[in-house]
């Protein structure tokens, strides 16, 4: 079986964690949340992390629940909305939080997993982002030095892996799940299953088991829906 | 429908989308932003083929799903859950924003607290009050094509919201191509050019406009 | 049918080739080669051109034919070995090369077609790749700056595409062509079939349609192989 | 086999490459160059997993294919064509550099002109003769976390390849962390360290290794 493969979260996390290290998540809101392993970091009782990902869980899920433990010292994120805890230790000064535009976000953890250091970006010139960054002309038009991302720890929750730690993810469930991967010194993946190798189509791998150190099976799960909209057959 | 200190009519909040979807063009691919911005979808011409593109990995989004057929793993950038298409394709998120940041998309419309007559925009920070985060907004209006804002002619205080210098901080500094409000359409050519006054709602005037606005434009 | 499908690479190139313009292209040696498209840009007879691309082609294969009809004034190659007509004009000043790392010509690439104008990366410092280019310390590394590619053309080979421009390719024929097609201001994809919009799988689209602007299927292929390594079923 | 003016002995290119075999990990994900290099995969120890990268965009190489059965969709950096594994996976160029750069490969194992004495490398080009390019070797020596040159001790001429400072252009600067030659070993904890020569070929000595060799190691 898997070298890879562990038997649970904590397993998997066992000799990772470290007061004050610097946590990349995958997920965009609750969609394809490693829940599994924040939930083994929360466990853990380490503390004065910073996390680097996208949103910052809602009030009693993902980083949220982080959040209430006063484990989390610090977020990287581009929207932090609709988390009362975050609003409450944000304006008590508790919590530290550095707002990076999405696309900023996204592609500074692809360059820090990517060994690029720093690039350059039009986005945020001329705003509050920009300040203290290097400005640079490039062809006529400003652009600003944003850096590179390297966490000592990624975590990720992808759809299936096979026994190598080759993933895949399943439709917007992939979001900064693979950005976060890469930039990790350690990338530890939570899947719905684990599949043989060779079940997988070669030509379609979303994270080459390069990048992935550990995995656990974290089902069943009970995928959480922030806002359930839909439309009724009648009006179909 | 708005009343604005005198002024019976203007357009309402479908009447602004549909107005925005008259810029769509035959295999365009959008971004549309929460609240009126979606609703221009609704508008897409016959015939037209425009994809949309959600910032969160996905081109091509469907409708909302059928009750009992919502996935938990396919939701728009507004975290609703959505359907998918038969040329829908899922990517990263570095992968999206390489996309947007890079001109690949065409046209976004988003709304706005304020924008500009240099065609700066603010919609993400209002000091002094909770910061959610910009999201993916400072990547669109860098990166798109085409920017079109829709929002209210005026705040609800009655306060003009084109305006000559943006008063909150910025979410982008000369990247707005049109305004449109529920009152009029402002456009310019490119992003040296003042703003043009080119329609008006039915019963407003270039008066209305004027007195409503401190953005400098041409009439 | 397709709006993006265009009878040949002739028309499918109308009006997109200019004297002088700069050309993507993907491949890697003849694999994954766009050949219809560039067959038909060395029939245009436009001069003057500038290949972005890994390889010169072979003798008579690939950009390796546009040299014959002296239609190339540069190329930003990393390799570009097993060309005798290249080496002709090369040594003989005809042809401009600009040598670069493979790795960077990808990701100068990618940058161009990601809106990044600049990053820095560790690869070629204290090289003769370093000649000219501006060099930055982080935490304590130098780096050099190397800037992103934006082609006016990009031409691309690939496997199967549906009817809305969603691509994929086969096996190690992708290499440079996804790169190559998001750094071009028009992309022009050959591919071996058209399928219906629904046949591809949503989640292993590895070139989205944004990308696609015009297409042609170009099959039949004699896909050529430069060398042809094998063991025997006696030894297995 | 290989007779430097008076040394019987020394490895045979395949001894070479299963020293440098003896450097893999079980787990390793490695980018073996052109050459000698390639030979050692036909060196990893029974029991250990050892994936095999491909530049222009696979992991997991298998074996050449066999007769009848060469696609030519399916090649390796060399243009060869080879056969995928179960456990492949296939990516573009960008990635796969990307993987590179990003330091996700554990050992590349490559050939060499000069190495210098602290750590630079030398093997794409010849001032005077034409100048094929680098290919991916600037990336890969950059990269990769651990470098190891396998290379003849002697030129053609006797002339040394480790001297003390190259003097062919640089492929990378402080970049090797091992040399292997014909006739020995050379190793390095740490690009701050100098080389220590740690093994010799059977019938070898530290004064034929002397009498050789121009860079200073420690022995």
């Amino acid at each position: 079986m898997s070298k890879k493969l562990y038997p649970n979260a904590t397993a998997a996390l066992d000799g990772l964690l470290k007061n004050d290290i610097l946590i990349a998540s995958g997920g965009f809101g609750l969609c394809g949340l490693p829940e599994r392993l924040l939930d083994a970091v929360r466990e853990s009782g380490v503390t004065g992390l910073t996390f680097v990902s996208n949103n910052a869980g809602i009030d009693n899920e993902g980083i949220g629940k982080l959040l209430r433990t006063k484990q989390v010292r610090k977020m990287i994120s581009s929207y932090v909305g609709e988390n009362k805890e975050f609003e409450r230790q944000y304006l008590a000064g508790e919590l530290e939080v550095e707002f990076c535009p999405q696309g900023t976000l996204a592609e500074r953890m692809r360059a820090g997993g990517a060994g690029i250091p720093g690039f350059y970006t039009k986005t945020g010139v001329g705003t509050l982002v920009a300040e203290g960054k290097e400005v640079k002309n490039f062809d006529d038009q400003d652009y600003i030095l944003e850096r590179g991302i390297v966490a000592d720890l990624a975590l990720v929750k992808a759809w299936k892996a096979d026994e190598t730690g080759n993933v895949v993810f399943r439709k917007t469930a992939r979001n900064f799940n693979v950005p976060a991967a890469t930039c990790g010194k350690v990338c530890v993946v939570e899947v719905e299953e684990i599949v043989p190798a060779g079940s997988l189509d070669p030509d379609s791998i979303h994270l080459p088991g390069v990048y992935v150190q550990r995995m656990i099976v974290g089902a069943p799960y009970d995928k959480k829906i922030e806002f359930r909209t839909t439309r009724s057959r009648e009006a179909a | 429908m708005t009343t604005h200190d005198g002024i019976a009519k203007g357009w309402t909040r479908d009447q602004m989308a549909a107005r925005a979807a008259q810029e769509l063009q035959d295999g365009f691919y959008v971004n549309l932003g929460i609240g009126i911005p979606t609703l221009v979808a609704n508008h897409v011409p016959e015939g037209m083929t425009v994809t949309l593109q959600s910032e969160n990995g996905m081109l091509g989004i469907g409708p909302f799903p059928f009750e009992g057929e919502e996935d938990a793993d396919l939701i728009n950038a507004g975290k609703q859950t959505i359907s998918e298409l038969p040329h829908s394709a899922y990517f990263d998120s570095a992968q999206s924003f390489a996309m947007i940041r890079g001109g690949h998309i065409d046209l976004t419309v988003l709304g706005a607290m304020e924008i500009s007559e240099t065609g700066d925009i603010a919609n993400w920070m209002i000091p002094g009050k909770m910061i959610k985060g910009m999201g993916g907004a400072m990547d669109l209006v860098a990166g798109v094509k085409k920017i079109i804002v829709v929002m209210e002619h005026c705040a609800k205080d009655g306060s003009p919201k084109f305006i000559p210098a943006c008063t909150l901080p910025l979410t982008g500094k000369n990247v707005v191509d049109m305004v449109i409000t529920d009152l009029a359409v402002f456009a310019r050519p490119d992003h040296n050019s003042p703003f043009r006054l080119i329609e008006m709602a039915p019963g407003v005037t270039a008066e209305d406009i004027a007195a409503r606005t401190t953005a400098h434009y041409i009439s």
